[in-house]
């Protein structure tokens, strides 16, 4: 047996050895970081995402009109508020 | 009289004569092409990829990147890029800048992992877990070709093909074989572009129609997964920050590529905070680094350098990685299944290639064809991303022994 | 036990024994990130920092940047990015191609000028004075620190921060004192997310009462201004060509960053004719060097670099340079009402700071607390601006002087 | 005193005095702009800015058509002209 | 005392004196701007080259280009692109990293592609013909500036002018003679932006009433085309491919221009399986190339290099190879039309500049004044379209029997 | 006559034959294109634009919507499916 083989079969092993310890280590960690984030985080997303405030509906038309703002002044303008006439 | 042969001599046809092999690789240029755009196999690269082999290849342009002896210097110094690029134009400077280098592929991982949800792993961890066995290809490939006369530097590169995952086998080739670059970013990006066929390929071999019909959703009702996230944003926040810190301490040398992955990841995983990075990771970053690497990639493919036996063998020794790691996740899952009670469609082991999400799409619907509620989607994404990670490990490790 | 033995070679755990420091810099990088994150710290630029130093800190991921030495050569000479980024890989790279050239402050630079508007500083020119006297702390700071023992050009890039802009902070450093860059970065942007704390500190300190009462539009109402602006969109596309002009005659070491921003507030002012380069400028440019810039610079702080006694005192003396810049706007305000029958706001004077517009915004909150009818924002952005042109022209002078 | 120190105070003072002059001539300068253009160019925006044509109501759709053709064809297509089918 | 001293060592004041050509250079500067900006001649690279012209001059910012020797070291190598940075400053980081070696133009030119549609040129192939003797005022003017004492290379670059196209007449002065870059950039994009005036001028000069009227949807009735079109989304893709392989064994010099235009067309012809990256290249690359360029080519005119009685002999120059170009084309269509039964607007001639597709604007403006039914929009875009394939050609024979 | 005149009267005539050789191939490989794909491929353009399909009256808001939506999500949220509630 070559002395390449050789090494190639350390590789091997060496190799697949590593690629299985690190997947456990995802499956660990994982679950570790779920484990830690429900214990003393759960629910707590609304403080981290600051996007989405009440009133679903006229989001709807809000956004096409930024859109539309948006691309038309080459997404420099900006909506900054939006109200009823009547 | 004198205008023609003036005119002759800066034509091409004067260097055609010494050089067959040029038509030989206009003719590949064109397959590429011809893949790339009519049969769609990731447009993207082969397209860019195609045209650089055209370009590199008409003889006189000036468009073929050198081999690295041309910038070598004495006293183990290298020709400066100003340098590469005023004497061998804008391919080679691109190459040498840009590729060589090793920069293009952690900036496109950068751009994969903005892209890249790790949520459906998280949901479904130890699913993870079949990701590594699917990395069995690339050392079975790297036998191989040992076996068959490549050097080991060779062999590595070669065998990452298996990994399904372009920019790691082109980084992994850079920093062992170089000269193979060509071949390897070609056969890897087609057989990604195939898995729609490899896949159910070995699978069909591999299987019975039993296991097809394994439902991942009947047997969680079953078998119920210990607990539910809680706060998904968060874990999805943690998550890329301490896998990065861990894979860093065992597998340092895959830190370009993973640290990249995973920062990529986090940017995206921030939200606003952050969304001006990565947009501009997934989009003017990603795809300038695309079109410069694939231009750069084709046009290493000069007739010298591709028309070797070489060339072939890696066509089919990557086809052979491919398909030993797709039937190395499918086994992994079925030795599983025999000592659990819960079992796994053994496609799940399938898609621990990287080609997210192409791997998990192809998957999903050949579950479908055996039982038309079985959609095993999202669970195969688990396997898949794990995938990611899985090839990018090996590549750490080929690269640190070889180096 | 051979196998495991490679395995152990190849891992980061041999190396940890020797670099205990590398736990430690983990740390720091953690804790940029959770400000970063959690408190929202200026993200765009604390997350990259962050991750960069947990890149560079892990051992044998080749992450960190390496000292200049290594790549200086003999005959004054120094390697070529090439051979940088072959060697050392892409964050050296990233160091050597992008910052230590000096190129991304500018570039960085050019995309704020597009952002910036002079409007308000037009409106109340008067105001625009009063950015001079914010820039004290700075020199204030200089002396201080080389009464420390900090050499001449080590202090002025920790007086630097004082002027309270990131990118201004970290183009004097790489002039000056690059071996610093990590620690004077971080304090700059820090303390810049931190104006909502520290401005109110300062200004209710120094400040009275009646002083936080003054109300800018009644005192326009009872002394108005001797002219309005009949064509501000003319004025504000003359404006940037003819201060960069006369900024440039006086103080010509500034050129690289005024220049630029100047350049950036004219492609923006000119409106449709040239929108292609100012999107340009604010987008894709700006976001991709904030990405390098913020991985490169983070690449810098590694643990046999960043673990000084040196650092503390920059975190020390940033701060005191931001707060002496504070008072000394709000006390030349003082000194100003002193003597004219039209009151200025001392808040005004806080603002001469750059960390626009965020300063404006702190002041008139403040002032919103005091009289709930006392808008001073637009005021407050007259020296707000002003005060990016006047640290600007306090590095060129630091540069100009002590390089 | 050292001589770094006295060399500190030097640029202190050089450094003061000219962020100081270079803020009065921004002051100075600004004024002279605003004068001049108040003079020779007062009101003539209209000739700079070659954006806005009247028929503010229909923008409004225009822009939200736009916007969409914009988007969708990835920034290619434009909107040339609409008109009314009636 | 001292400090005044100081003060007056710090500003530009002091080697103003030695430099009393700063002021003319100011001075131009300002034109370019107000033609930029009033005018709107090309305000895209005008802008950007007038501010660059100010800040390159401007005596003490070291935002000029220096003279390659200044990089040249002994042995014939050059300093790296590192040392340029950091001695040099950013503007010549970006001159000799993106301009010197000919890497901007070929990126301009994948983004020009990308926007081009050969379309048009495609449904009227026979006019493309006519592209090529617009030609011919680049070789008059080369004759002539030969004549006057300009080099063969100088005034190659100087005859380029008159294909009508910014990045090619840059790419080959480049190549030619780079310390002409200046005034050749700004004189081949004033005189395109001046397409308006010139074409008209010319035209009336050399073109009788009968032919401004001769109208080609007339001529097309009376003497259809031989066929028609059956699939033009598959001829728009396979045309850039096979003209980039036969253009390239011709004029193999061409390429990295021709070569770079056509595989830009090809990703915008592929449409969606490639639009990212026609997206990128039309987007922030060609945008951020533009402002680069700009810039750069401004800081190449440095008062020492500008003020010299070449340039003047370059504006008059360059304005009668623009002139000689489109009579040469109108010419052309004259003595076609004396062979032909079916007529041809010699207007068509007169497009085969490049100068797309303001060339084919002007032209059909002229004709319906005559006509107000004359629509020969679509017959000038073929001639227009070919003219830049003409001019990429023209400038692959200079570079290649002159460099 | 100069040595560089000479020079020159070669590159003026080597230089337009090319540039009329280059163009005459344009036209030559135009209509040789133009005849093959006449021949082989005539009107199947279906096949490479996978983009339109038939409900052209529903697209005209599906783009509005997904104008909105990309812009607002800065481009990373995509419209998969719209359907009618009623
Ligand atoms: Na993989
Ligand atoms: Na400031
Ligand atoms: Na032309």
């Amino acid at each position: 047996m070559s002395e390449n083989f050789q090494e190639a079969l350390t590789l091997m092993a060496v190799g697949m050895l590593t690629v299985f310890v690190i997947l456990l280590l995802v499956v660990v960690l994982g679950n570790a970081i779920i484990m830690f984030v429900n214990r003393f985080f759960p629910e707590t997303e609304s403080k981290l995402s600051n996007t989405s405030p009440p009133g679903q509906v006229d989001r709807k038309h809000l956004a096409v009109i930024a859109a539309a703002v948006s691309v038309v002044t080459g997404g420099r303008g900006r909506v900054l508020k939006v109200e009823k006439e009547g | 009289m004198h205008i023609l042969e003036e005119l002759y001599e800066m034509t091409a046809f004067s260097s055609l004569g010494q050089q067959p092999g040029v038509l030989l690789m206009l003719l590949v240029g064109f397959v590429l092409l011809y893949l790339g755009i009519a049969k769609k196999y990731e447009p993207l690269l082969l397209v860019p990829i195609g045209f650089g082999v055209i370009l590199a290849n008409l003889p006189g342009g000036g468009m073929g990147v050198v081999s690295a002896d041309l910038i070598h210097l004495p006293n183990d110094r290298y020709m400066n890029l100003f340098e590469i690029g005023s004497e061998y134009g804008i391919m080679n400077y691109l190459y040498y800048a840009l590729i060589k280098t090793g920069f293009l592929p952690p900036i496109i991982f950068m751009g994969v992992g903005a892209l890249t949800d790790f949520g459906p792993m998280l949901r479904n961890l130890r699913l993870a877990f079949f990701g590594a066995a699917a990395q069995i290809g690339i050392f079975t490939v790297l036998l191989g070709a040992i076996a068959m006369g490549f050097t080991p530097q060779e062999a590595g590169s070669l065998g990452i093909i298996g990994g399904a995952d372009g920019p790691t086998a082109i980084y992994t080739t850079i920093m062992l074989a170089p000269h193979l670059l060509g071949p390897i970013a070609i056969a890897a990006y087609s057989y990604m572009a195939l898995v729609p066929v490899i896949i159910p390929l070995v699978a069909k071999a591999l299987m019975t129609k039993k296991e097809f019909k394994i439902n991942m959703k009947q047997q969680d009702k079953l078998y119920p997964p210990k607990h539910k996230i809680k706060n998904l944003k968060l874990a999805k926040i943690l998550f890329p920050i301490i896998l990065g810190v861990v894979v860093a301490f065992f597998v340092p040398s895959s830190v370009p590529l993973l640290g990249m992955l995973l920062f990529g990841n986090l940017i995206k995983e921030l939200g606003s905070i952050t969304s001006r990075l990565a947009d501009a990771a997934t989009g003017p970053i990603m795809n300038t680094a695309t079109i410069f690497l694939g231009l750069a990639v084709g046009a290493t493919m000069t007739h010298d350098v591709f028309l070797k036996g070489q060339t072939l063998g890696i066509i089919v020794g990557g086809f052979l990685a491919f398909a030993i790691s797709i039937a190395g996740g499918i086994l992994a899952v079925k030795a599983y299944n025999l000592f659990s009670k819960k079992k796994i469609n053994p496609l799940i082991g399938a898609t621990g290639l990287s080609a997210v999400p192409m791997a998990s799409r192809v998957a999903n619907e050949l579950a479908l064809k055996y039982d038309s509620s079985n959609h095993v989607l999202q669970y195969c994404m688990a396997s898949n991303i794990s995938g990611v990670i899985g090839s990018a490990v090996a590549a750490g490790v080929l690269i640190s022994m070889l180096q």
